[in-house]
């Protein structure tokens, strides 16, 4: 892909970024998280990934995130109050995540230069061949995401089945969510 | 020009230190989860394009997998924050320390 | 270079002006075709200086549906209710447009047209998994609504946009595994390649229609399709009658306008793939790229411009044709209940779907066909 | 030459599903189901073993059965199987054991109708019958010490089997431990063969191994037979370890006729003769067991004249009729050895269950001085226990004349002429305590509690059906192994002759001549007198017996009191083993070095624990940052590699 096209979206993404981690209000959150993650699929698609990128914005954007948007809203989310203290954990993660990233760019602008230019085939990143490798080389971690989801949808209904009057009624203390989570879970 | 793939690179560190940062830094924990899914992009795009450098598909089959993985993750992810929150009545990390000594 | 450009820019620009305008008719035909079938008269009022009347002709109400009520909703005050998020709520009504707008680039209105020795093909982009990019955008369609409900601070407008994210979701799915089965079907994900399949005939005389292969999805992708578009007898989002008016309560004027014109977009859109799918796009029966050939034998030769100029005619007739056919619907169905709907979508279309893609499965790997 | 024989499997795999059964299953099952399941695993087990009997004497003579399970202990260059070995000798062991035990199964159905814990009872029975059968039929030392120490084991929970009872779990522990001692001499026995094999490089222990190895282990034969005949004295209950066997009788009677009579204290002969090779290459060490044998025989059999408990004095004819059979093997005549413990054990079974019949009459009555005149009212069982008193005294044609005759002949012949005369005298002794105890129980005028009078009864048939089987094989037991020259001969000598070698050569010096008839009549004499003895005192003039009481009266103590020999071990072992424990070790060791430790440990993680617990501050995103931390270590660790 072009330069100038990928410095745009690079910019774009980075920015979804931090508005994810800077705005106040989930929604605002999760907007530009959905923001960021249209952005990676294009990316995916400039990267010759055509169908993973599609996939990527039909699966995260189109059902993810909408998952997140429902829990915020069943929840009800306000806009958080003001941040208090804790700046000694914000000035040592700020920190840490600068030093990673530093760390992570020293890493990938160091890779072994690959021998040669890389062949890319024609079917690269078609459907064909991403269904002809998931169902020969990787057909049994296939079939075992089958399951985890399964299961993992098995798990969210019964972690977040609405339990009994009565649980609800009585005021929370200390502990208690944890058990009632347990509860509505068994 | 021809985008590099050592920029991508670049890019998905990025991405993936501001998830971190933001796992870090804020309170909520929709928001915290909400990080942890800017990580796992910035893996995936790190994924494609190592793939994409080497020229083989098996960086994209890994993404693949992570989708599913990040949707089954969600899933029970959220279930959790709600019941949660049923409990509890917040979501801020700093209230929610029941482990603690 | 800058030709393609030129020509790429054309291409996007004419059809989305086809789509806006179509969705601009299509509101007229609502508004006659509802009162048809009411037995009223409908809009007749308006007129330029009764030119019309004095002209002796009959008043259509084509100036109320194209020339009054856009004016009007665009003159109105725009109206943001207090402590709603300004930003969003200006925000939601396009963000619910432009998916719906930014499909269509992929919709093969025609086959390739030859002008001189450059051939241009009649879609704006050609990705070749054309068929995903349209459930993303579908995908991507949710979010309008939902935002718009939840930023004019208004319960009601609240409880619409659950509703229409709920509804949208679930009914997505039965598009997508309609679509699924189809593709898998034709063995291709890229529109244009569908429609080419679907060129020829069997025994001679029945053009290989995409209805005639997967029925079953064309039910599925018409009635989710219809469910997509949140109208009558899906239209539980607005629901008039307990939720003022659903997602946009608090919208009026000009934003209003763009959510309406989201809805008869995307009657369109489901039409557009319906044809796309179902109907063969822009190919019109007997006709191939060098004229008809008629089941008799006959033959009838045509110059390619001729032919490239019949295709998109079919395929803007196929279209307004099912445009009418959902807004019949949607003046013959009473509506819904909630858990109706969604009893509808997921115990009734998702296994459906589920059943004729494996059914669908079965065959291809039976029969061996592409 | 062996040959595979694979159901050698099934005798062992039978007793074992009998444990599990009653183990998991034994109380929902109900008694009747344990009833039946129990014995019957035994009896199948029996009859593989006769099916493996007839294949044996199908076979040419010195054939061997083989069944090798699956590889046990490798280490190094020593490894040893779970291997099955079936030639005669083990051939008349299972025999015994299973057949003997199959009948005693079959009665305690009736002695313990009315224990509540019949199905523990049950699984402890077939556990001892499962352990006894793989001493029997292992092929090699080690798996032999496995069943070794299993048997002892069923003895010690058969002994304690009523262990609310103090004193009762009190014996089971003193059989326990004094068996401990006894097999501490067992393993060093086992090392100093393994060593001293391993030294030549010759890494085995299978029978059939240390047999062909035989010659390295010329140097060490005789330690090595001496300490596994210490092991052999625990177990089998002689001079010095003895003195578990009389309390042990405190168990169920089943258990002393299937484990302290019949079966278990005769491993140790067993032991020694399977080994015969290597006694014969240390004579010293048969010398010893010759003497200890003749000795615990003679010494017992005194102190059993005068025991006023029936089961005692059975216990201590048991320990004396062991000191025969080590007579036996002790003077090189094994197969006679092996053809007493043979006889011995259906007759002094038979003893033990009739003893046991005349307990469950009188309800647990054991003082024969309060006995008397039963005759009347327990017919069979007097008429069996007649049997195998006559049986145990030698009287032709019941079992224990020919094997008793044969190994005093072998005693007299292979020149042992003193132990063959305490031998002989013994036999005296034997049929005077022994018939002592028919009189005092069956004869005279009734002593029995008048309350009890009312209702002493027959026992039940599933017991006397036992009683009468066991008599039949006391009586016809011991024509296997008729004198030479009279019609078959000595069948047993010559079945046995393949594992442990022909008998005692008959000195040359008397051609022509046998000394056997002569040795028999003279056994036959003696045996006689003391029966008549026995009718004297106890019959005809009862007041006998008090006045040599009064006038002997200090022997009368010693020989009531056991010779005082608890008293001694207790106060030279035991006594100075308690004080040191309790001063030493308890007080000292234990209190101040074992609990510091472990006090110490544990104070330490506590404290250490109470100052680290602060740094777990519940808060997930203080340990993200942490782990942020670590992750930048490691990865500024491999940048290094990198740049480097």
């Amino acid at each position: 892909m072009p330069l100038w096209l990928f410095i745009f979206l690079a910019v774009i993404a980075i920015c979804g970024a931090f508005g994810v981690i800077l705005q106040r209000n989930p929604v605002h959150c999760l907007l530009a998280l959905a923001l960021t993650l249209i952005d990676v699929g294009v990316l995916f698609v400039g990267l010759g990934a055509e169908t993973l990128g599609f996939l990527q914005i039909i699966i995260y954007v189109g059902a993810i995130m909408v998952l997140f948007l429902f829990v915020i809203w069943l929840l009800n989310l306000q806009i958080e109050p003001a941040p208090n203290a804790h700046l000694a954990l914000k000035f040592f993660g700020s920190i840490g995540a600068a030093a990673l990233a530093a760390e992570l760019s020293v890493f990938f602008f160091n890779a072994q230069p690959v021998s040669g230019v890389a062949t890319i085939p024609g079917t690269y990143g078609s459907v064909e061949s991403l269904a002809r490798m998931l169902f020969s080389d990787y057909l049994v971690a296939f079939e075992v995401t089958s399951i985890l989801l399964l299961a993992a949808v098995a798990g969210a209904i019964a972690l977040a089945r609405r339990m009994t009057g009565a649980a609800l009624t009585r005021t929370p203390v200390e502990g208690e969510g944890v058990v009632r989570a347990r509860e509505s879970g068994s | 020009m021809i985008t590099p793939i050592d920029y991508f690179m670049g890019l998905s560190a990025v991405i993936f230190a501001i998830g971190v940062a933001g796992m870090l830094v804020r309170r909520n924990v929709i928001v915290m989860f909400m990080s942890i899914e800017l990580m796992l992009n910035a893996v995936n795009l790190a994924f494609v394009a190592l793939g994409r450098r080497v020229g083989s598909m098996d960086g994209q089959v890994i993404v693949f997998f992570v989708m599913t993985v990040a949707a089954a993750e969600a899933a029970v992810g959220l279930a959790i924050i709600i019941s949660l929150y049923r409990g509890r009545e917040t979501l801020n990390a700093d209230e929610l320390n029941l482990l603690r000594w | 270079m800058a030709i393609d450009l030129l020509i790429s820019a054309i291409k996007a620009i004419v059809v989305v002006l086809m789509v806006l305008n179509l969705s601009g008719l299509l509101l007229w035909f609502e508004r006659k075709g509802s009162a048809l079938i009411q037995d009223r008269i409908g809009a007749n009022r308006a007129a330029i200086f009764g030119v019309g009347r004095r002209l002796g002709l009959p008043n259509v109400g084509l100036m109320n549906t194209l020339l009054a009520d856009p004016i009007k909703l665009f003159t109105k005050e725009d109206f943001v209710p207090n402590g709603a998020d300004r930003f969003l709520h200006s925000l939601a009504p396009f963000l619910a447009l432009f998916p719906v707008l930014i499909t269509f680039a992929v919709v093969p209105i025609g086959d390739v047209l030859e002008i001189g020795t450059r051939r241009i093909n009649l879609e704006a982009a050609n990705p070749g998994v054309s068929a995903l990019y349209v459930m993303a955008t579908l995908g991507i369609g949710v979010y309008g609504v939902a935002l718009g409900g939840w930023a004019s601070n208004n319960r009601w407008a609240l409880l619409g946009g659950i509703r229409a994210t709920a509804q949208m979701i679930s009914y997505e799915l039965t598009i997508g595994l309609a679509i699924i089965a189809t593709v898998v079907a034709y063995g291709t994900l890229n529109l244009q390649q569908m429609c080419h399949l679907q060129g020829g005939v069997w025994f001679g005389w029945l053009p290989r229609w995409g209805i005639l292969i997967q029925p079953v999805s064309f039910i599925l992708l018409l009635t989710a399709g219809m469910a997509e578009s949140k109208r009558v007898p899906f239209d539980l989002p607005e629901g008039e009658s307990e939720l003022i008016a659903g997602y946009f309560t608090e919208y009026s004027g000009g934003k209003q306008a763009v959510f309406m014109m989201t809805d008869f977009a995307e009657i369109v859109l489901v039409s557009v793939l319906v044809t796309t799918f179902f109907f063969g796009g822009w190919q019109v029966p007997w006709l191939y790229p060098n004229g008809f050939h008629f089941p008799g034998g006959a033959h009838l030769g045509l110059p390619n411009i001729v032919v490239a100029i019949l295709g998109i005619i079919a395929f803007w007739l196929k279209t307004v044709f099912f445009c009418w056919i959902q807004i019949l619907i949607r003046w013959t169905l009473p509506r819904f209940r909630y858990d109706q709907l969604m009893r509808l979508g997921w115990k009734g279309l998702v296994p459906l779907g589920l059943a004729n893609l494996v059914v669908t499965a079965f065959v291809v790997v039976a029969v061996g066909a592409k | 030459m062996t040959q595979h024989f694979p159901a050698l499997g099934l005798i062992l795999l039978f007793p074992a599903l009998g444990v599990i059964f009653n183990l998991f299953w034994g109380n929902r099952a109900g008694r009747g189901v344990v009833n039946f399941v129990a014995p019957t695993m035994i009896f199948l087990s029996f009859a593989v073993a006769l099916w493996g009997l007839v294949e044996l004497l199908l076979m040419p003579a010195g054939t061997v059965l083989e069944f090798t399970l699956w590889r046990w202990i490798e280490a190094g260059s020593f490894h040893t199987d779970i291997a099955l070995r079936f030639d005669a000798l083990s051939a008349v062991m299972v025999l015994v054991v299973s057949g003997v035990g199959a009948f005693i199964h079959v009665y305690s159905i009736g002695y313990m109708a009315h224990d509540e814990d019949y199905a523990r009872f049950f699984m402890y029975m077939n556990l001892f019958e499962f352990s006894m059968l793989v001493l029997v039929l292992a092929d090699n030392l080690l798996l032999m010490f496995v069943g070794w120490e299993g048997v002892g084991l069923c003895s010690y929970l058969l002994v304690a089997f009523w262990y609310t009872n103090p004193e009762f779990a009190y014996n089971g522990r003193k059989a326990f431990i004094v068996n401990r001692v006894g097999d501490a001499g067992f393993v060093l026995g086992i090392l100093t063969i393994v060593t001293t094999l391993g030294a030549h490089g010759v890494w085995t222990l299978t029978f059939v191994g240390m047999r062909a190895h035989a010659g390295l282990l010329e140097p060490v034969a005789a330690a090595a037979g001496l300490l596994l005949f210490l092991g052999a004295t625990g177990k089998s209950a002689q001079i010095p370890l003895y003195v578990w066997l009389p309390d042990a009788m405190v168990g169920p009677t089943p258990v002393s006729a299937l484990i302290h009579a019949a079966t278990m204290v005769t491993a140790g002969v067993y032991m020694i003769a399977r080994l015969n090779f290597l006694y014969t290459l240390g004579p010293e060490a048969m010398r010893v067991v010759a003497i200890i044998g003749t000795l615990t025989s003679f010494f017992a059999a005194t102190v059993a004249i005068v025991q006023p408990d029936i089961k005692r004095v059975l216990a201590y004819s048991t320990i004396s009729q062991i000191g025969y059979m080590m007579l036996g093997v002790g003077v090189g005549a094994f197969a006679a050895g092996i053809f007493h413990l043979m006889t011995h054990a259906f007759f002094k079974s038979l003893l033990f269950l009739c003893a046991g019949s005349v307990m469950h009459a009188l309800e647990g009555e054991q003082d024969m001085n309060r006995m008397g005149g039963l005759r009347r009212w327990l017919p069979t069982t007097w008429a069996t226990m007649l049997i195998a008193a006559l049986a145990i005294s030698g009287i032709p044609p019941f079992a224990g004349f020919f094997s008793k005759d044969l190994v005093l002949e072998s005693a007299f012949v292979s020149g042992n002429t003193g132990l063959w005369l305490i031998g002989t005298i013994t036999v005296g002794l034997t049929s005077f305590y022994m018939f002592r105890l028919i009189f005092l129980t069956f004869h005279g005028q009734v002593r029995v509690a008048p309350d009890k009078v009312a209702h002493i009864h027959e026992s039940p048939r599933v017991m006397t059906i036992p009683l009468m089987v066991l008599a039949v094989f006391a009586t016809i037991g011991g024509f296997v192994g008729l004198p030479d020259g009279l019609l078959w001969g000595n069948a047993f000598q010559r079945f046995l002759t393949p594992v442990v070698g022909s008998g005692v050569a008959h000195p040359a010096e008397m051609p022509g001549v046998s000394v056997g008839p002569m040795l028999s009549l003279v056994a036959l004499i003696v045996a006689a007198t003391g029966i008549l003895l026995a009718w004297i005192f106890y019959i005809r003039k009862p007041e006998i017996p008090e006045r040599l009481e009064e006038s002997l009266r200090a022997v009368y103590r010693i020989l009531i009191r056991k010779y005082y020999v608890d008293e001694i071990y207790n106060f030279i072992i035991t006594r100075p083993l308690f004080w040191g424990s309790r001063e030493v070790l308890s007080r000292g060791v234990d209190t101040f070095v074992i609990d510091g430790m472990v006090n110490g440990t544990g104070l330490t993680v506590e404290e250490s624990g109470e100052g680290l617990r602060k740094i777990e501050s519940g808060n997930v995103q203080h340990y993200a940052l942490v782990y942020l931390f670590g992750a930048l270590m490691v990865a500024a660790y491999y940048i290094y590699l990198v740049m480097r």
